[in-house]
């Protein structure tokens, strides 16, 4: 027996409503952004775009409207996320606080940090990252040094973070550091701390991509202090709260849709008679793209109701990061279209932008490794 | 409604569907016990208005038995029938009792007589009635007394006749239907068989890997038999969700592009699946005495019926390039990709 | 740096003088062979053929000729072998004979087991079998347990060997077998014994596969008596015999052209004029083929050369059964033929028939866990 | 001839081609040091004859240059002039001196003058002359004034230009070379540089895989890594192996299945190679500062130039099915499918 059934789900009519709504702004604000900026799309960083829809309300849909939110549930939070994705709005600026950080603080955080924090959030103008990997800790979270040390009623960090998706923009992170010495559980002795990333001591490093772009950081931590009310949830359970927030971070339309942008240019690029070879490729991608949101609104209901489908939830992970990956693979057979970088074609721009971009899909989340190692324990292959 | 049909077709399957039962359908012998239980317990009738003497389960509801039907590798109609009575209810017909099959009509009719081909029909011999689409009605005809056989990779009967002037036993217009109705029922339950199989294929692989030691260790310990299965479970649970999808959906309408999608995604997912469990079981897969065979063999050769991956995959590839870019994810949220 | 270079080799023209000898051949006898029959070609049993064809001095052609072989090189050799396979010759009675046993004995054979064995295979009419996997032992060939004892100048065989092809239709068995207790080293402790399958205590169980045929068997051993020169080689060298025959049966044609009969029947069913599609995996198999073929050939000048080229060998095998595994399901692809068992058009009998063999093409001569775990090891990863 | 190249051309890029060079070049600075320093070598020269003043190498010989410029990601146009120089060799004419390049023509002549357009040239800004085919000649030209830029993803200049009643500077029939020799050389060229590449993308990764440590020990131990890494050598293999006997057979005679073949190949071992040595060297191996990235976009690149595997693999599909099946065997052994 498998973990999940991924039972059908249909949008409920609540949910539907916020899709008209999404698609007028859309609309409305779409023209304006380049070709290459909607490639970007969930990677593209657009403080102004964030406020606007900020302002429109169409960030924190789930959270309670004393925070600034709309007090809708999960899957009109998921209408409106997809909506952004699939028409290849510049979301980064907000997303993470957006889908982990404000979630988050509502369940584990102090009153004080939800009123702090939230509103800003759903404004669209206080930017949170997420600091996990270290240096030599790679896949191997548990093997993770950064530690805070209690001097008076707070802490005193130290160490360091690496591939933290937009610190060098982001207001605030919250970080996984060691708060006690190594114990017999492998992942105990951990916490969650949201660090103000303009404090004393910290260091942002922009970190090049092979692209020429900065989205990744190392973030170096020299002693720095952090208040009581730094700390989120309980000390010690910062990994038991990690896990938590990831089948959000793992089963979201962001984990099938962040090439997306490519499968229209290129439906646009072969034209409406295809021949065998494109229709083919066309249908099948088509065809998965259909099965696998299905599996992710699947998920959305499980978490909806209070479940922990973290197995479903890497499912859909790393079928849509196979599908994502094979995107661009797939639209360089099906035309003529050299890629390039500079003048050209959309098709030759986005291809050569989100070919180079293909490998970083497998790098956020888990990798393909850790998630396949995930599913097989699910299926207590022992 | 699901919970029990599936819990009743478990049920069933398990008591009445023996390894002997399957051999000896593999050579020829219809399965007679297992359809009178099938009967009896009014599976044939799930998709049926209480009205017309069904059980009054939707489309949606069919799925789980039409799925553990493949799951189990049920000979005989038990898909097919369930299908049939269907749309017959469908269009304000009458189910029909015993075994029904259903056919892709290549043909005209004249005065209301209907000549034409019927071909890779399953189990038209073992069949009371087929039914097909033809100008814009749907038609139930007795079957035919001559009979072409053939047989499909699981020795499943995959019949061709000729109708010569035949009278349909009933009839009725299409109404809201699509004129290929009959196509996109035999692709829907292809692809719930098929989903069936793979959860099979899934719960096989497992044991066998975590019983089977080589080196020391249980294989299901290796990081490549581990990813080989999850990489199953991955494929077993898409062409589940899609396939889904498309009988919940054809529940109220049937979506075209669903059903589309539910075969080529489930038709790829066949082969793949298939490819996985017979590398995880080596040798042993590979004999006869081992009932995997009773599993790929199905996969293999559902997955080309009511037309395979590449029929249906370029269905949807010309429909969104006919579309266009723009159209695109709206027509994919709504289902209704022209295909 | 890769072990092997796969250099360019041009067959050697005195090579290539075989072809036309055995196209010829091919010409007069394949209009007797069913389609079917085609299909199975290395893995088809047919002794009337094996006859003909060491009548017609097609078999032995690397074997010297005082033992009625043709005295030809390694070049000519693979070019029968591979006009053979493309074919679809049914070779299977004399294939492993020719292939394997027959060199075996050349290299380690006393000059008395090689007059009395290696005729009778030029022949066609001598057929021999491998006996290698037990029931335990699977991928692990160093867990078998099957033994030979001493007892007066001979031995007593006890024990069981599995999944051996042809094993019910030949005349003897070259079996690995372990005729020492355990020795510090795995693969110590192992021999090479010629073993009658008509001798008193040997049974033969032909194991039904999927399809219903017989190709593999299980072999019981009941304190069968085997002579002094059964022995082949040295006492407690077995591994290391068995380890050197490797190359030979990992990296020849028929690695890569046992379902090469339903290339053919695809591209006649396919017709003169393809789509996209069709052309496009028609080309990108034919590619491959093509390059494989340079590989392999490149292997059998390695080989030639005296080397041992296990690395190469183990890198075409790989390669090649994922070709050929992949041809039945580009084929079913390609056209709307469904598969069909008994009567159905050529390609549908031969799309049935290999699309359930295929399975068994990462069976023999190593899985593709065994096959990656040698290319890795010999690119030195630890 | 072959190792006395090799050794040449490794040690002459081991010496002038920094990492400075590679990133000045990919900003747009043509490698002057480096280009002085191939031609002094005689490089550029490999495939003439020595009657023309060459090094008296054969095409099969610069095989292992062209690999070697892509092994290393060589900037410029090491590869292009190479071919340009056989070329015209081929057809009796002498070298040309400094960088050259070649490109797909389409337009025509009148009285001797060509007209038209040069799409997607290497380098063509930075070079002296341009070879192209037309009218069943070879035909070398002083390269425009004026040029329109574009970038492939490894940043090398990718140019058009119109030629207007342009006469060539030599010009020479094509005799026994096909009428599309240009683009059969361009895609010769890009499948040695794609198997250079790969075998660089090889080195690294293993290099990676025993060095990178995690849960407690080197990567290149977990079973996953090491089969990827297995991969990888594979399409590496293969690529080369074909790529070499498209030189080979075109050392006597263009063989346009062996080309086609051998860019079908390695466009498509470009890709998969790719991927594998972003997965296995992970998040260090998609920033800028590691090497990496500098191989995997050239392949991205290359494998698109001259024809992407789409273009070869249907020619090749289109000619074997001309032919039919009872065809294919001896053209295939013959290197002779009609491409």
């Amino acid at each position: 027996m498998v973990p999940s059934r991924f039972a059908y789900t249909r949008t409920p009519p609540e949910a539907e409503g916020f899709r008209e709504e999404v698609r007028s702004f859309i609309a409305a604000e779409i023209g304006a952004i380049s070709i290459l900026d909607r490639a970007d799309s969930w990677m593209g960083f657009d403080a102004a775009f964030s406020r606007k829809l900020g302002a429109a309300g169409l960030i924190g849909i789930a959270m309670p409207k004393r925070y600034g939110g709309r007090g809708a549930g999960a899957f009109a939070r998921y209408v409106v996320s997809e909506e952004l994705l699939a028409a290849g709005a510049p979301v980064s600026a907000h997303w993470i606080a957006d889908r982990q950080s404000a979630p988050l603080l509502l369940r584990y955080g102090t009153e004080a940090q939800r009123e702090r924090y939230i509103p800003g959030i759903n404004q669209g103008t206080t930017y949170f990252c997420i600091g996990m990997s270290e240096p030599n800790s790679g896949s191997d979270l548990a093997s993770i040094g950064t530690r805070a040390v209690r001097s008076g009623d707070g802490w005193v960090l130290n160490g360091r973070k690496i591939w933290t998706t937009n610190a060098h923009r982001s207001h605030f992170m919250i970080a996984l550091v060691r708060t006690e010495g190594k114990s017999d559980d492998r992942h105990g002795g951990m916490s969650q701390f949201i660090i103000d990333l303009k404090a004393p001591g910290v260091t942002v490093r922009p970190i090049t991509d092979l692209t020429g772009q900065e989205h990744f950081n190392e973030i170096f931590f020299d002693d720095v202090a952090l208040d009581a009310d730094a700390l989120v949830g309980v000390e010690g359970n910062g990994w038991k709260q990690v896990m938590a927030e990831l089948a959000f971070e793992r089963s979201g339309p962001e984990r099938f849709l962040s090439s997306h942008t490519l499968l229209g240019t290129t439906i646009d690029a072969v034209g409406p008679a295809p021949d065998a070879l494109q229709a083919f490729h066309i249908g099948r991608l088509t065809a998965k793209l259909f099965g696998l949101r299905a599996m992710s609104l699947a998920v959305t209901a499980e978490l909806d109701a209070g479940g922990d489908p973290a197995w479903a939830a890497s499912c859909v992970k790393d079928i849509g990061t196979g599908l994502e990956q094979e995107l661009p693979e797939v639209a360089q057979l099906l035309t003529d279209e050299e890629p390039r970088i500079g003048p050209g074609s959309d098709q030759a721009q986005v291809l050569a932008y989100l070919t180079q971009m293909a490998p970083s899909f497998s790098l956020r989340g888990g990798t393909r490794e850790i998630l396949r190692g995930i599913l097989a324990r699910g299926l207590d292959l022992r | 409604m699901r919970d029990m049909f599936e819990e009743t077709v478990e049920r069933l399957l398990a008591q009445e569907l023996t390894h002997e039962v399957r051999i000896e359908a593999e050579a020829g012998r219809w399965p007679e016990r297992l359809w009178s239980a099938i009967e009896e317990n009014g599976l044939t009738l799930a998709a049926v208005s209480e009205a017309r003497g069904g059980v009054g389960g939707t489309w949606h509801d069919a799925f789980v038995l039409i799925q553990a039907a493949g799951r189990h590798g049920a000979p005989g109609l038990l898909a097919e029938t369930i299908a049939v009575n269907w749309l017959l209810d469908e269009v304000g017909l009458d189910p029909v009792a015993g075994p029904a099959t259903l056919a892709i009509f290549e043909g005209g009719a004249e005065q209301g007589r209907f000549s034409g081909v019927l071909r890779d029909v399953p189990w038209l011999e073992a069949s009371g009635h087929v039914l097909l689409a033809a100008d814009g009605e749907l038609l139930l005809f007795a079957v035919p007394r001559e009979i072409g056989r053939s047989l499909n990779i699981a020795r499943e009967p995959r019949d061709a006749a000729r109708l010569e002037d035949a009278t349909p036993v009933a009839r009725a217009p299409l109404g809201a239907l699509p004129g290929d109705v009959v196509l996109l029922a035999g692709a829907m339950i292809r692809s719930a068989q098929i989903a069936g199989g793979l959860s099979r294929l899934l719960d096989t692989a497992v044991d066998y890997a975590n019983q089977r030691v080589q080196f020391g260790r249980s294989i299901g310990k290796f990081q490549s038999i581990q990813h080989q299965i999850a990489l199953l479970a991955e494929h077993m649970s898409l062409a589940t969700a899609t396939a889904e999808t498309a009988f919940a959906l054809a529940a109220t309408k049937i979506s075209p592009f669903a059903v589309a999608a539910a075969k080529s995604v489930s038709s790829e997912a066949a082969g793949q699946g298939a490819a996985i469990a017979h590398a995880v079981l080596g040798a042993i897969g590979f004999t006869y005495e081992h009932s995997l065979h009773f599993t790929t063999r199905r996969l293999w050769a559902w997955r080309s019926e009511f037309g395979g991956q590449t029929y249906w995959a370029k269905r949807i590839g010309e429909g969104v390039c006919r579309a266009g870019g723009s159209g695109f994810w709206p027509q994919l949220v709504a289902g209704s990709v022209p295909a």
